[in-house]
């Protein structure tokens, strides 16, 4: 058997091709992730250009012309004639940016910080588990509200803009690393004292590889479903931050901050600017987050 | 012959899985008579528990029954609603499980658990609930029963709590106990004293046992009668001392050789069957141990063995099959080893 | 007329009709009680009126306190606590005011000279946050129980224009609670005043809980003729679209921040009216244009080019951002103040269409071709849609080649930034209290020295021009007056100090049987409201 | 126990001092009180005389220090925008939250618990799945953008419900409450929802997995080998073992509640400790951000204390150990 025969035979695979809400889940993700990816390509316009955009189509309602310049836009145009459908390309861009690094940043400090804390144990590990207790009692949005705040101190404002979703990406990875730490660590604490591992300390293992090389795959399973879980949370939590007005530049708005544009058109009329890029935000949470339910389950062999 | 306390026909288990229909159990049938302990032996994976699960009506789904009879003196219980099943568990058949640390529910006290139990099947008042719960932790052999009513699991050691699960499962005096490895997870030195309580305990009560394990020695020193399973089939039934003694299935056989006897010769070398039990998956045709017996013919590879009369036991093995056109050489082997073929040609007597 | 009763929170038509039937049976037609429920974006910040100068307080206040003159709706002065005033015939630096009689404070005090006297003194306090408008003040002189001479340090001919938000408390008062000056936050001890009061105004408080509702009932003693508006609940909603969605589903009947988005739905509703009028606030962009460089660009500073300057004119669409931005709603102009206001000039104020191409020959002309990058510092919780025009104007100068890096952020951290002179090119709106183009010299073109130049973020410094801003404070001739701020706005204009982009709209979306009137200082009092 | 408390409490200590050393760190980013507190005449020097006379430009840590001394002592000083005393205004706000969080948390437990369960118990039924995945729904649009839809549906276009505030409410000593008037009661339902939502979510997920473990574990098993009944099985024994990490983890979760609420606060213009920090951030109120900020630490430190508390009132493994180490 090859190795992609393996991968579509084995279990996870089998439950997805079992699964129907897995698998629309999973088109829907793909479907947006891919459309993001390819905005440079799919999208009619460039709406992070600013030179390119026309104020004067600024409103234009979906599939109508614009009342000057005649243009059509699919899904509308917002309030600066940025239109709809290419900024939403050009914003899930950024959002499933900012939540996939800062998801893969908090897993990598999580990770990190989980096996140091199980496998050295003593103070190291009280120390860090205490800076997890209060950093978990406290409320994620929070915590990435004061790291944006001294991000942006320490930023010259010439270069905000460019590290705007940079900061995004640590404050809300930062925000995010203590459940995969606290899962880690336990599944350290646990394998540690398996005989294997008693014996391959004897044989003289060394401790990097033996972290790397055994403990890590078993923690694999549930770190991939925090993980997604992460990713869908992490979104919105990009979105509730440009609310708050923390999140990245007007100029190059991600869904959220579109999302936030749109609600200040909720009673005027311009439902377009509101719904379009909410609707492209639940397809993709929701789908994120079907999935993440569906791999629970799966990986968890004794729900099968 | 009184009619027997638990009897299972034909008793099959399949699992519906993504690769087809599985047979976990096929086609076992056995008795077990009143007051009668039974033991259970085989592999991992040969289907002693699914048995057990299956007659007290637990299987986890999606595994089910799906053919046969299981009768519980006399009435059939293998159909049963969900309602009425329920109200046989405990009542009627007890079962205790492998782990005494896993089983008794952490957050309840041990006397809440044990009252429960009781209301659960006996209309008496609370009081005569609990009065009744206490005699039953004297009875297991619980110091200050009294104070330890209001304890929680987990202050009690392995062995203590095995005989608080002991008096759970016999609280309500079922006629059959189903005994799932019941000392497995327990130290060495506390076994035997298990064993003992219950043996003792049924003994008192006339309940039958059926006592899952894979320890022979425990079987040896505790069963009237035995029962091999092999890959969810009966390979041998009969007498304790038959089986473990004059074993009558090649595989029984070999399961007997491989244990070891202290009071044998520390020199003498282990038997070991060759490979191991097939997967459910890929049982052979024929007879499923026939891959690995040393007595295979032909006739073992196309027809599946139903269960003779071997001595004064019984094994599904056609070796003991008068019907059978056994070659003369391995009728010998196996007459050397003591297996009472069915029929031993002529040419073949030395 | 249906009378109105507050009910909770959701109007019941069926009920309150009932009401009002009982209650007019029970009172008659003279006595109704009109209560109107005022909504806005934020809350007045504290009930002390001389430790806050801003906006939404000054608008609480002066329901409750009184003013000597006050603003009135066409821009002008009208008396109020102070029925005449002129400059001393015999000394340039006296200003003399005529007290109304007759006036009584809240608590029964009456209304005297030396109120005002008390006033003046609390005002000009150390911890006063008024005292700026008073700078000029040496002191003041109850001449009898109703003349009050203040004397400035020199002459001041403007001064009296310093005073429609100057609200006059009772002497005795502020001796009996000891609160002669104003909030001290060094103190670390609340003031009296912040939730007493007591004015001379045609409401008194009736109770008060900051940031959620306040609620005055009408002063049955005030001076003046009745207002139809006999209680006032006013209640802070700072989410623009909640602010709607209340005076939508009936629960406020005034709404004075209407966001510019919305009116056109509004005025579209049945039940809603909407009144917009001139705001007294300009809105523009500036640059710096001394320095020799810039702290976003390594080399020279462009903006010190005046082909770069005009480049940047000519990429300003005024018309789009009216259209499209401000829904139609402000008024587009190239002069940085407002139309009602002293040294207006309509020629100067008018403005062509963009001309992207010639902008983008006069940047090559300077040295740009290929236009150059520049920080661009924008307010987003400041004006009315501040940020949305930046970024517009953000896609304008891309047209021409200019890459404007937006900086948007808190007015917190907008504000101190261009005093401190830390920003190369911003936005900024201007409010002209005064109504005279001093106010906005002295503040925005004046080079920076002592109080003047505060908010000069173009470096702009022009002896010349300095000078003459100097002698409009001290000129009593008020045609050779007038004739300076001219020369001065035309300099001003010459140089390209501002790049002005509109007069800011207001409007005020209410109840369709309510009427009530834009004030151009965004003052409105209740007392104006009428219904139909 | 006692010893167990101290430590507690000291370790709580700790964590407000470093919460509050990050905070005051923070403040000279958020931006510039000053620029709000004085009108736009004021001048460069009357600016920087407020400045000083703030201790504005002071060390962080001096302003730390100074803040302390004065806290030390009860003065959490004067709000710079509201000029009242911070501890009253955030008194006089804190009930609002807290009623908000109570009927949030309650709404988010009552009906999480209960989805949990249902959904646990029938895995593979069409209402479960639909629960399951409609309840994702909640978590997939962030809480502003519910707000507002909710106020859009309920308050303007069905007009069943208020759109904003707390509707009238009834001054018991010290508290204000909302609970006593219908207005009041009205007003609550959408801050509650939207508020709620997320948690219910989350409670609900949360007590699916765990009941599934748990009518896997052996003594579930065992409990049916007995002949329990389901309801039994179910509601006694299953549910209550469900509950221990459940509960400690919901108890942790109302401290979120009571966080999140700023943005359900802002929509609603809901007169809590929320809104009143929102305002505070956009003006630079330092006073007031500072206390809200240790404030918060404070009710995290107490709810950590009480869960901590209430699990080792529930799980009795615990109480063992905990005896048990002090031998």
């Amino acid at each position: 058997m090859n190795r992609f025969a393996r991968i579509w035979d084995s279990d996870v695979a089998w439950s997805f091709r079992h699964s129907p809400v897995a698998m629309a889940a999973a088109f829907m993700a793909l479907l947006i992730v891919l459309a993001a990816a390819l905005a440079p390509l799919i999208a009619p316009y460039d709406p992070f250009n600013p030179a390119t955009l026309n104020l004067m189509d600024g409103f234009t309602p979906p599939m109508e012309p614009n009342m000057i310049s005649g243009n059509v836009y699919w899904l509308g145009t917002d309030n600066q004639g940025r239109d709809i459908f290419s900024t939403i390309l050009y914003g899930a861009r950024i959002s499933i940016f900012v939540g996939f690094s800062a998801v893969v940043f908090a897993m990598v400090l999580g990770i990190g910080l989980g096996l140091t804390a199980g496998w050295r144990g003593g103070w190291v590990d009280s120390a860090l588990m205490r800076i997890a207790d209060i950093q978990l009692s406290f409320p994620s949005i929070l915590i990435a509200l004061l790291i944006f705040g001294i991000a942006r101190g320490l930023i010259p404002p010439s270069m905000r803009e460019d590290l705007a979703i940079w900061v995004l990406i640590v404050s809300i990875g930062l925000a995010d690393w203590v459940q995969f730490a606290r899962v880690v660590r336990g599944a350290t604490l646990v394998e540690k004292n398996k005989e294997y591992i008693q014996a391959a300390r004897v044989i003289g293992v060394r401790p990097v590889r033996m972290v790397l090389g055994h403990i890590l795959p078993n923690v694999m399973g549930p770190v991939l479903v925090i993980a997604t879980i992460s990713l869908a949370l992490a979104i919105i939590a990009e979105a509730t931050l440009s609310f708050l007005g923390v999140g990245v530049p007007p100029t190059q708005p991600s869904l959220g901050t579109l999302i936030r544009i749109g609600q200040g058109f909720l009673f005027s009329g311009e439902w377009w600017i509101l719904l379009f890029p909410s609707i492209t935000l639940l397809a993709l949470a929701l789908s994120v987050n079907l999935l993440g339910d569906w791999l629970r389950d799966a990986l968890n062999p004794k729900l099968r | 012959m009184t009619e027997p306390v638990l009897s299972v026909r034909n008793l099959i288990v399949e699992f519906p899985t993504r690769r087809g229909v599985l047979r976990a159990i096929d086609d076992l049938s056995f008795d077990i008579a009143p007051g009668e302990v039974l033991g259970v032996v085989g592999e991992s994976g040969a289907g002693k528990s699914l048995t057990g699960a299956a007659i007290i009506g637990l299987l986890e789904p999606p595994g089910r029954v799906a053919g046969g009879e299981i009768r519980l003196a006399g009435e059939r219980i293998d159909n049963l609603s969900p309602e009425r099943m329920r109200t046989i568990r405990g009542k009627r058949i007890g079962m205790i499980f492998q782990d005494p640390l896993t089983s008794l529910n952490p957050l309840y006290r041990i006397g809440d658990q044990l009252t429960e139990t009781i209301l659960t099947h006996e209309p008496i008042s609370a009081r005569a609930a609990r009065d009744k719960a206490l005699r039953l932790l004297e009875e297991v052999g619980i110091p200050a029963a009294e104070t330890r009513l209001s304890a929680y699991p987990h202050q009690f050691s392995g062995g203590m709590r095995q005989r608080v699960v002991i008096a759970l499962a016999l609280a309500v005096d079922p006629q059959l106990v189903i005994a799932d490895e019941p000392t497995t997870a327990l130290d060495v030195s506390v076994q035997a004293q298990i064993i003992a309580l219950l043996k003792r305990i049924c003994a008192d009560r006339g309940a039958s046992v059926m006592l899952i394990t894979h320890d022979m020695g425990v079987i040896a020193e505790t069963a009237d009668r035995v029962c091999v399973l092999y890959a969810g089939r009966l390979a041998e039934i009969g007498p304790v001392r038959d089986v473990v003694k004059r074993p009558q299935h090649p595989y029984a056989s070999g399961l007997m050789a491989a244990i070891p006897s202290l009071a044998g010769d520390p020199d003498e070398k282990l038997a070991q069957i060759p490979g191991s039990m097939p997967r459910l998956g890929a049982i052979p045709r024929g007879c499923a141990f026939n891959p690995r017996c040393g007595y295979a013919f032909d006739r073992c590879r196309t027809e599946r063995p139903d269960a003779y009369p071997a001595g004064a036991s019984q094994a599904a093995c056609f070796l003991h099959d008068a019907a059978s056109a056994l070659p003369p050489e391995v009728a010998g082997r196996a007459a050397e080893a003591g297996i009472q073929v069915a029929r031993v040609p002529a040419e073949a007597r030395p | 007329m249906i009378a109105r009763f507050r009910t909770n929170g959701l109007s019941m038509p069926g009920r309150s009709l009932l009401l009002a039937a009982a209650a007019s049976l029970l009172l008659g037609s003279a006595a109704h009680a009109e209560t109107l429920r005022w909504a806005r974006v934020g809350d007045a910040l504290t009930l002390d009126p001389h430790s806050a100068n801003e906006g939404p307080t000054s608008t609480l206040l002066h329901h409750i306190y009184e003013t000597l003159v006050e603003r009135g709706l066409d821009g002008s002065l009208q008396p109020r606590l102070a029925t005449e005033w002129s400059i001393h015939a015999d000394d340039p630096t006296v200003w003399v005011f005529k007290l109304r009689e007759g006036v009584k404070f809240h608590d029964g005090a009456d209304f005297t000279a030396e109120d005002v006297v008390a006033s003046v003194t609390r005002v000009t306090s150390e911890t006063s946050d008024f005292k700026g408008l008073h700078a000029a003040v040496a002191g003041a002189e109850a001449i009898d129980d109703y003349t009050v001479h203040i004397k400035t340090n020199g002459p001041s001919p403007l001064y009296v224009q310093n005073l429609t938000n100057f609200f006059i408390m009772d002497k005795g008062w502020i001796e009996a609670n000891g609160v002669e000056n104003p909030q001290d936050f060094k103190a670390g001890e609340e003031k009296y005043t912040v939730r007493n009061t007591n004015g001379t105004g045609p409401y008194v408080l009736e109770s008060r809980d900051p940031e959620v509702r306040t609620v005055l009932k009408l002063n049955e003693n005030h001076w003046a003729e009745k207002p139809a508006v006999t209680e006032i609940i006013y209640t802070p909603i700072k989410e623009a679209a909640t602010r709607v969605a209340a005076l939508l589903s009936g629960e406020v009947d005034f709404v004075q921040d209407v966001p510019v988005q919305d009116i056109a739905r509004l005025q579209e509703t049945q039940s809603v009216a909407v009144t917009t009028g001139p705001e007294n606030r300009t809105i523009f962009f500036s640059y710096d244009m001394t320095s020799d460089s810039l702290i976003s660009l390594a080399g020279d500073n462009p903006f010190k080019k005046p082909e770069v300057r005009e480049a940047m004119a000519l990429a300003l669409d005024r018309d789009a951002i009216k259209t499209v931005v401000m829904r139609g709603q402000s008024v587009p102009g190239a002069q940085n103040v407002p139309p009602f206001a002293n040294g207006y000039d309509a020629e100067l104020d008018a403005y062509g269409a963009p001309d992207y191409d010639k902008a983008k020959a006069l940047l090559a002309e300077a040295g740009y071709p290929d236009g150059f990058s520049v920080d661009f510092h924008c307010p987003n919780d400041r004006y009315l849609n501040d940020e949305a025009i930046c970024q517009a104007f953000v896609g304008m100068l891309g047209r021409i080649g200019v890459k404007a890096n937006l900086v948007s952020q808190s007015r917190t951290v907008h504000f101190p930034a261009i005093q401190n002179l830390q920003v190369d090119f911003y936005l900024l709106g201007w409010g002209v209290p005064p109504f005279d183009s001093q106010y906005v010299f002295d503040f925005l073109v004046h080079s920076r020295e002592d109080a003047r130049g505060g908010w000069n973020g173009s470096r702009y410094s022009n002896p010349e021009v300095d000078a003459k801003i100097k002698s409009l404070a001290t000129e009593t001739d008020l045609e050779k007056r007038d004739a300076t701020i001219a020369e001065i706005w035309k300099q001003v204009q010459d140089d390209r100090v501002f790049l002005m982009v509109h007069n800011q709209v207001l409007a005020y979306a209410t109840k369709a049987n309510i009427e009530i009137a834009v004030h151009p200082e965004n003052q409105p009092s209740m007392t104006n409201v009428t219904f139909k | 126990m006692i010893a167990y408390i101290l430590r507690r409490l000291f370790q709580s200590i700790v964590v407000m001092l470093v919460v509050g050393l990050v905070s005051f760190s923070l403040f000279r980013y958020v931006g510039d009180p000053v620029a709000t507190m004085m009108g736009q005449e004021a001048s460069v020097a009357d600016r920087a005389e407020l400045r000083e006379r703030l201790g504005l430009d002071d060390p962080f840590f001096v302003q730390f220090a100074n803040y302390l001394g004065r806290a030390a002592s009860g003065n959490f000083g004067i709000s710079y925008r509201l000029q009242q005393p911070v501890m009253e205004l955030i008194l006089s706000r804190l009930p609002a939250t807290l009623e908000l969080a109570f009927v949030s948390g309650i709404l988010a437990f009552v009906v999480g618990v209960s989805f949990g369960v249902y959904t646990a118990l029938n895995r593979s039924g069409m209402l479960s799945s639909s629960i399951m995945t409609l309840s994702l729904i909640g978590v997939s649009l962030p809480t502003f953008l519910i707000g507002i839809l909710l106020i859009w549906l309920f308050a303007v276009e069905l007009r069943w419900l208020p759109s904003f505030g707390r509707g009238e409410t009834v001054r018991l000593g010290y508290w204000t409450t909302g609970f006593l008037t219908p207005s009041g009661r009205a007003s609550l339902i959408l801050p509650a929802i939207t508020l709620g939502l997320y948690q219910m979510t989350l409670i609900m997920r949360l007590v699916r997995a765990e009941m599934l473990e748990v009518l896997r574990s052996d003594y579930i098993k065992f409990a049916r080998a007995r002949g329990l009944s389901n309801r039994a099985i179910h509601f006694g024994h299953a549910l209550k073992n469900t509950m221990v990490p459940v509960v400690t983890i919901a108890g942790l979760q109302l401290g979120s509640i009571i966080a999140f609420a700023i943005i359900t606060e802002t929509v609603f213009q809901w007169p809590g400790v929320g809104a009143l920090f929102i305002n505070s951030v956009q003006f630079v109120d330092i006073p007031v951000m500072a206390a809200y900020l240790m404030l918060i630490a404070l009710i995290f430190v107490v709810i950590n204390l009480v869960v901590d508390l209430l699990y080792y009132a529930i799980d009795p493994r615990l109480r063992i150990e905990q005896s048990g180490a002090r031998h």
